[in-house]
């Protein structure tokens, strides 16, 4: 019977709401806005009361896979990371930097997220870069 | 059913009976009539239609009403144009099913039956003799029976209180005044001597409805002799109406005077003390009485079955529906006057003692109906077949039935679609199962009628065809649209195609439902020793089922034990050690004294029940109980009892008289004090019986010493029904009456060996005292209910302690929970004969479940999600069946499908909508409603 | 339970602003008369009370959201939520 | 230490409890905690705390998983309240949880609750010209002509982002299948949610249930004023059944068949427009 609160930050958007993770024997059961929090003041948005529901859903990615012959399998990451490169050089030498675009999540830290535009603009060389939470 | 038919004679022996049955002429074909009502429509001949006491009229073809069974329509031969001047015949020209048949005949036939039950009913008595109420010569003196088709919303001013004089223009009454005991307690005009029983409370019921249906401030007054409101709450009833402005004047009213000038009635009555008063009404009800027409005594008389001077059945209070013709059984009013719940009792009873006999040839007439396996549906897509009915013109006339079934095709999943003239003919239902087969049909949706009386003749096609009975679904465009929208064809035939699109939106979501057989045990568990469940538990037996009969005390017999005689002086001790001398010699009945039920679990069929019994425990597997745990003597606080020697209680007194007690011998002065602890406050009920086990005792007592001075203290002398005559007796022997009233009751004081008791006498409005030798105090029935034992069957318990019954009228011995049974004083304070009626109707009862090799669980059940049961057990509390229990091990709840009625009170309550009712779940009627708003 | 229900639902209802809209009445098969006078009664209630204002209402509020911006004092918190200009199903439309 | 550090150590110590909810400082926030037999310790860190969380909710989560766990927690009065309602649901069994009593920063609208979120904020004039004013008496807000009264909560709930925000925090919302997400109910994939269903359904299952204590409008982003609609609804529920709600002593009227009726059907309304 271990019972844990741990407050923590809304992965979300910008905004930086303040949560507070309801935590029962190492699961992830609850999410609660944080109330004294000076952001959000006690209130979540639908995103932001579900985080736990993200952890925890089961069609969460634990592992790479990639898709062979229209079915996905388990990989690891080197070979996965390789498939991968392989196949964006021979798109963008079959069409060009603009046929790749990148799309990257709040779900990820802002340094990811600096890291993925870079990656984006200096690796493969196209503006095609975009974030579901860009408000 | 042979209707329009008479018992001509009945010859044979008990178990081997021809009857000899004549049938009048319907001159209709009962097979083909579909009771569209044209032929009413257009017949020329109106006549008065009796139902309504003749206020109204009818046709010469016609049904009697509404919710006549069968609901057929028959030809009126006194009336018809055509069967007495061989012209007309319209009704035939109009049948759009030729059921008219003008050369239909009288045919006789001869039944065999092992036992007969005539249960030919009363008739109200007719005043118009009696010219002092003026009845027949103004409208506005009316009779109960014509008032209560007044006050009927299928009556002649559907419902609408009108003052019958005001013709046309339905003037509301003001003031109406019920004058009761007319045809009744009164042998000076009308040689009734009897209580009619039930005329004071339907009095107080018309009252409280007319005061419903007024739309002003609507004065009522019952004038009476004594209120007569011993049953099941009626006084409740009675004192609420007090409460609510009904107006209860204790006086026989001498006259009414027809109008004079204006159109009030006027009324001379006679009060108490002697004072007449005149007082003016504008409508007058007679309460008329009960009495057995000619035609039926002479129908006694045909078959040998002796009646009394008020030609009622000769009865016996331990056999109260056998006649002194074996193997011939009666019930209801012809056995005296009763009320409805007490002629639903004989009735069960009758059936209880008609069947004893014939038990040997249970099911040897039955035949078993062989189905075809059932095709599984699972995983194909639903393919509907439409069959949308014109019932003949009934809905045809109205609905553009072709333009529905063209509808029809083109919603989803309909896969076929018919048009039928009669969809529920026979040759329809074969044409149907073979269409089932022929297009692969997996549901089956039927525009038509109501499935009130057709569902279960479609779900069988469906059976026959292979299919799931419950993959049905029926639109009623009949009752919900033709005969409501007669005058608008388009908005008629617009809302069948909603109604059929809804039926088909539901049907594409039917699944297969499926029911399983359990097996019944054939025992059933008797809780009581008394009169009551020895009589049950015999009635079993000599059905031929095993039965346990558990008593608390250790011997059996319960209150009869301390009973001298019945009310019609049949000796009670010699009754009850004859019936348990045959319980005691019945290899069936096996008795368990000082016993008590300590543990129930199950249900009907599988009950099973855990008796210890002389500190043994007993585990008895059965399929019914009947409880019959009786009642007890309540023990008074008032008038001395207990503090003086010279007070006793009624059944004390019973065995004074009975052992001939010296003090009794000697006693120059008896006062009887009745209602003791009776319609007050604590016990607003009456005990029904104290009235005439008093009289019973007051004439024990003059019959040994006629000198003996008997004061009977009363509020209203209840010797309902034939037991008036006792009353009748008792003031011919010169036993005193003195009526007392509530807020100034008797005062008893001690007075050396004797007891003095202060009234006051009504007639000479100045108080009397008598210095009594003896004391007799009727005590009230009190409930014994404290054992528990309702909550172990979980069944109801009312609020003074009484074993609550399905339905007060009409399930007089039933719960709402199946293989459940009351009887006896447990239910309600009530005499031996009446306690052995209920008796025998908890057997039948019972025995309708015994007899079953198995009971049919689930269907249209409810079965609750896991997935979505959070464990708040709210849907435990609202089931009113009991069916709904928290598991143990889940801690979420479940449905016991045996119980479960499919009612859908969980499913409504839950709003997780864990609970789901099978055959009617959300998802489909969801699809129903998006399917009507989407129109 | 049904009358428990019903009766609540009422109160609420005209606490939002909606009395009127909901009836309960038993009425057995036997009473055609009453069931009549019911529809009609509550028909003609329902006729003068005049269409649902949950029509208009919802299209009113959608109206003056996105034509003109109420300026507001009170805290941010208390200004009504920006609403997009598309995507929007409206309610009971 | 505190009398309360005290009491809670003691009783952990002792075995009267095996988990005790309360609030301790975290980083300068007031965040609830669970105190153990294990780091009893930390009791002298223990906090009543200005902040209110739903202790009982977790109590709820503990119970489901451990269904003998003893809890304890502090419980202000809409703490305890909570509690009644969840034993009558079921979801916590009498006496699994004990509480340690606090009072809080009284209130005039209810002298004994702990209604701190209440504090009158400056209400823009936006919200009082179109919405319903959350600071009003239930008087008030019934005394509105009924156009007006309809135009203001329907204002409201467009406001309505469906967070869901109300139903989460609510201590006595335990269901596992909400009807706020029945898809035949409410409509989905778009805002606000279907107007006024989505909130009537809501009101309709806090009769009977609702604690008032106030975390729903507390939540709420859009500031809708949910405890006033839900103080109707238990007005309703005490004016028709003489039912108090959170007095935990009996069950709620919906969830009772009850005797023969009392009540009689509303007559029609006879139509007098305001």
């Amino acid at each position: 019977m271990d019972l844990k609160f741990v407050p923590s930050i809304c992965s979300y958007c910008g905004t930086g709401c303040g949560v507070l993770f309801e935590v029962l024997d190492g699961e992830l059961v609850g999410t609660l806005p944080m109330k004294t929090h000076p952001v959000n003041h006690g209130k979540l948005c639908i995103k932001g009361w579900n985080l736990h529901e993200h952890v925890n859903s089961p069609l969460r990615l634990k592992h790479p896979l990639v898709k062979t012959f229209g079915r996905f399998t388990k990989v690891d990451w080197d070979k996965a990371i390789g498939v991968a490169t392989d196949r964006l050089k021979a798109v963008i030498a079959a069409h060009g930097p603009d046929s790749v675009g990148i799309l990257v999540s709040a779900k990820m830290t802002n340094e990811e997220n600096y890291l993925a535009q870079k990656f984006a603009r200096a690796v493969i060389g196209t503006n095609n870069v975009d974030h579901c939470a860009r408000l | 059913m042979i209707t329009l038919a008479e018992v001509e004679s009945i010859e044979g022996a008990p178990g081997d009976f021809q009857v000899l049955v004549r049938q009048h002429p319907r001159y209709v074909d009962m097979d083909k009539c579909i009771a569209c009502g044209q032929c009413a429509a257009k017949c020329p001949k109106k006549v008065d239609d009796e139902y309504n006491a003749g206020l109204n009229k009818r046709k010469a073809i016609y049904v009697p009403y509404s919710q006549a069974v069968p609901l057929k329509y028959a030809i009126d031969p006194r009336y018809c144009i055509f069967l007495e001047k061989g012209r007309c015949g319209v009704c035939e020209k109009v049948c759009p099913s030729g059921a008219i048949n003008f050369k239909d005949t009288e045919k006789t036939r001869t039944l065999a039956v092992g036992s007969v039950v005539l249960a030919p009913g009363f008739r109200s008595f007719d005043p118009k003799g009696l010219k002092i109420y003026s009845y027949g010569e103004t409208p506005n003196v009316v009779t109960s029976l014509e008032f209560e088709r007044i006050l009927s919303a299928t009556g002649p001013f559907g419902g609408h209180l009108v003052k019958p004089s005001s013709g046309k223009a339905r003037t509301e009454p003001k003031k109406i005044a019920w004058i009761q005991c007319v045809g009744s307690r009164e042998i000076n005009r009308c040689d009734h001597g009897y209580c009619s029983s039930v005329c004071c409370m339907y009095a107080v019921k018309q009252a409280v409805m007319a005061r419903d249906h007024s739309s002003g401030d609507l004065e009522c007054a019952i004038f009476y002799m004594d209120m007569r409101t011993q049953g099941k709450d009626f006084d409740r009833y009675m004192e609420n109406a007090k409460r609510n402005g009904v107006r209860f004047v204790r006086a026989r009213v001498h006259s009414v005077a027809p109008p004079q000038h204006g159109e009030d009635l006027s009324l001379r009555y006679a009060r108490q003390d002697g004072t007449i008063e005149e007082e003016a009404f504008d409508v007058v009800v007679l309460s008329t009485g009960l009495e057995i027409s000619p035609e039926v005594v002479a129908l006694a008389e045909k078959l040998g079955v002796p009646l009394n001077a008020d030609h009622f059945v000769e009865g016996d209070s331990f056999d109260p529906v056998a006649t002194g013709k074996p193997g011939v059984f009666a019930c209801g009013a012809f056995t005296g006057p009763k009320d409805i719940p007490h002629s639903v009792m004989e009735a069960s009873a009758a059936a209880a003692a008609a069947t004893e006999s014939l038990a040997v040839a249970r099911h040897s007439q039955t035949h078993t109906l062989v189905l075809p396996k059932e095709i599984d549906v699972s995983g194909q897509p639903p393919r509907i077949g439409v069959f949308v009915c014109n019932c003949g013109i009934n809905i045809g006339g109205v609905v553009r039935v072709p333009e529905v079934a063209e509808y029809a095709r083109t919603l989803p999943n309909v896969t076929y679609v018919e048009e039928n003239l009669f969809t529920c003919s026979q040759d329809t239902q074969d044409k149907m199962a073979e269409v089932i087969g022929r297009e692969k049909l997996n549901r089956v949706v039927v525009a038509a009628c109501t499935p009130r009386t057709h569902e279960p003749l479609f779900q069988a096609t469906l059976a026959s065809a292979g299919l799931n009975r419950y993959l049905f679904e029926m639109a009623n465009i009949r009752n919900q649209d033709s005969w409501v929208h007669a005058n608008d064809p388009d908005a008629a035939t617009r809302k069948a195609k909603d109604l059929v699109a809804m039926a088909v939106a539901k049907a594409a979501l039917l699944t297969p439902l499926t029911q399983t057989e359990l097996p019944m045990s054939r025992n059933a568990l008797v809780v009581g020793g008394g009169i009551a469940g020895l009589t049950a538990a015999r009635a079993l037996a000599r059905q031929g089922f095993p039965v346990h009969l558990v008593e608390k005390s250790d011997v059996l017999g319960g209150h009869g034990r301390r009973l001298r005689a019945t009310w019609r002086g049949e000796p009670v001790g010699e009754r009850l050690a004859a019936l348990i001398a045959e319980l005691e010699a019945d290899p069936l009945v096996r008795i368990y004294t000082n016993a008590k039920v300590a543990e129930v679990e199950g249900f009907v069929g599988n009950f099973k029940t855990v008796v210890t019994a002389d500190r043994q425990s007993h585990a008895i597997d059965h399929g019914v109980a009947i409880l019959a745990t009786g009642a007890k003597e309540y023990k008074p606080r008032e008038y001395l009892y207990g503090q003086h020697p010279a007070v006793v209680t009624q059944t004390e007194l019973d065995d004074l008289i009975g052992s001939g007690d010296p003090r009794l011998a000697g006693a120059t002065d008896v006062v009887f004090i009745q209602c003791v602890g009776s319609r007050n406050a604590e016990r607003p009920y009456c005990s029904k019986v104290c009235c005439t086990h008093a009289l019973r005792n007051a004439l024990a007592i003059k019959a040994a010493s006629p000198d003996t001075n008997i004061y009977v203290l009363y509020r209203d002398m209840r010797t309902y029904g034939l037991r008036e005559e006792i009353f009748r007796e008792a003031r011919a022997k010169g036993v005193l009456f003195f009526q007392y009233d509530p807020e100034a009751p008797p005062v008893a004081e001690a007075s050396g060996d004797r007891v003095r008791v202060t009234f006051r006498d009504h007639i000479l409005n100045r108080p009397v005292t008598v210095d009594a030798d003896l004391l007799a105090l009727a005590a009230a029935v009190v409930s014994d209910a404290e054992n528990g034992l309702a909550q172990f069957f979980k069944v109801p318990v009312d609020g003074d302690g009484w074993l609550l019954e399905a339905h007060q009228k009409l399930r007089p011995v039933d719960f709402a929970t199946d293989g459940v049974f009351l009887c006896g004083l447990a239910h309600y304070p009530k005499p031996i004969d009446e306690s052995v009626s209920q008796a025998l109707a908890a057997a039948a009862r019972a025995a309708t479940f015994l007899a079953r090799d198995t009971i049919l669980v689930g269907g249209v059940v409810s079965w609750i999600d896991p997935a979505r049961c959070t464990g708040c057990a709210g849907c435990v509390q609202v089931c009113p069946y009991n069916a709904i229990a928290m598991s143990e091990i889940t801690g979420m709840a479940e449905v016991n499908p045996a119980l479960c009625k499919g009612c859908g009170a969980c499913a409504a309550t839950c709003p997780s909508e864990a609970p789901i009712l099978m055959g009617f779940n959300n998802r489909q009627l969801y699809a129903q409603i998006h399917s009507a708003l989407a129109a | 339970m049904t009358l428990k229900r019903m009766t609540f639902l009422q109160h609420l209802l005209d606490f939002m602003g909606l009395a009127g809209r909901l009836h309960l009445e038993w009425i057995s098969s036997a009473e055609a008369q009453r069931f009549v006078a019911t529809v009609t009664g509550f028909t003609e209630t329902i006729r003068r009370l005049g269409p649902s204002p949950l029509r208009s209402a919802a299209l009113r509020r959608y109206d003056n959201i996105s034509a003109a911006p109420v300026p507001c004092s009170g805290p941010a918190s208390l200004q009504p939520p920006a609403m997009p200009d598309s995507g929007i199903q409206i309610a009971n439309g | 230490m505190t009398s309360i550090q005290q009491q809670v150590h003691t009783w952990l110590e002792e075995g009267r409890v095996d988990i005790f909810l309360a609030y301790r400082m975290v980083e300068g926030h007031p965040l609830p905690h669970a105190f153990t037999r294990e780091r009893i310790d930390e009791t002298d860190t223990l906090v009543t705390g200005p902040a209110r969380y739903s202790l009982e909710k977790f109590a709820t989560h503990i119970a489901s998983r451990y269904p003998d766990a003893k809890i304890g927690m502090v419980a202000r009065d809409c703490n305890q309240r909570a509690l009644n309602v969840l034993q009558v649901w079921n979801q916590l069994k009498p006496g699994q949880v004990d509480t340690v009593p606090v009072n809080c920063c009284p209130s005039l609208l209810k002298p004994h609750a702990d209604c701190s979120y209440l504090e009158p904020k400056p209400a823009g004039h936006v919200k009082l010209e179109r919405g319903q004013d959350p600071n009003q008496s239930l008087a008030q807000a019934d005394t509105l002509p009924r156009a007006e009264r309809f135009d203001r909560w329907m204002y409201e709930f467009s406001k309505c982002i469906k967070c869901y925000g109300c139903r989460n925090i609510c201590p006595v919302c335990f269901c596992k299948d909400c009807s706020l997400e029945h898809p035949d109910l409410i409509g989905t994939g778009h805002l606000p949610p279907d107007i006024p269903i989505f909130h009537l359904v809501r009101a309709v299952h806090m009769a009977g249930r609702c604690i008032d204590c106030g975390l729903c409008e507390d939540a709420c982003p859009a500031e809708i004023p949910l405890r006033l609609l839900y103080r109707k609804v238990n007005a309703i529920v005490k004016d028709l059944f003489g039912y108090e709600t959170g007095s935990g002593d009996t069950l709620p009227p919906f969830s009772i068949l009850g005797d023969k009726p009392t009540m009689s059907p509303q007559p029609l309304l006879a139509v007098s427009q305001e």
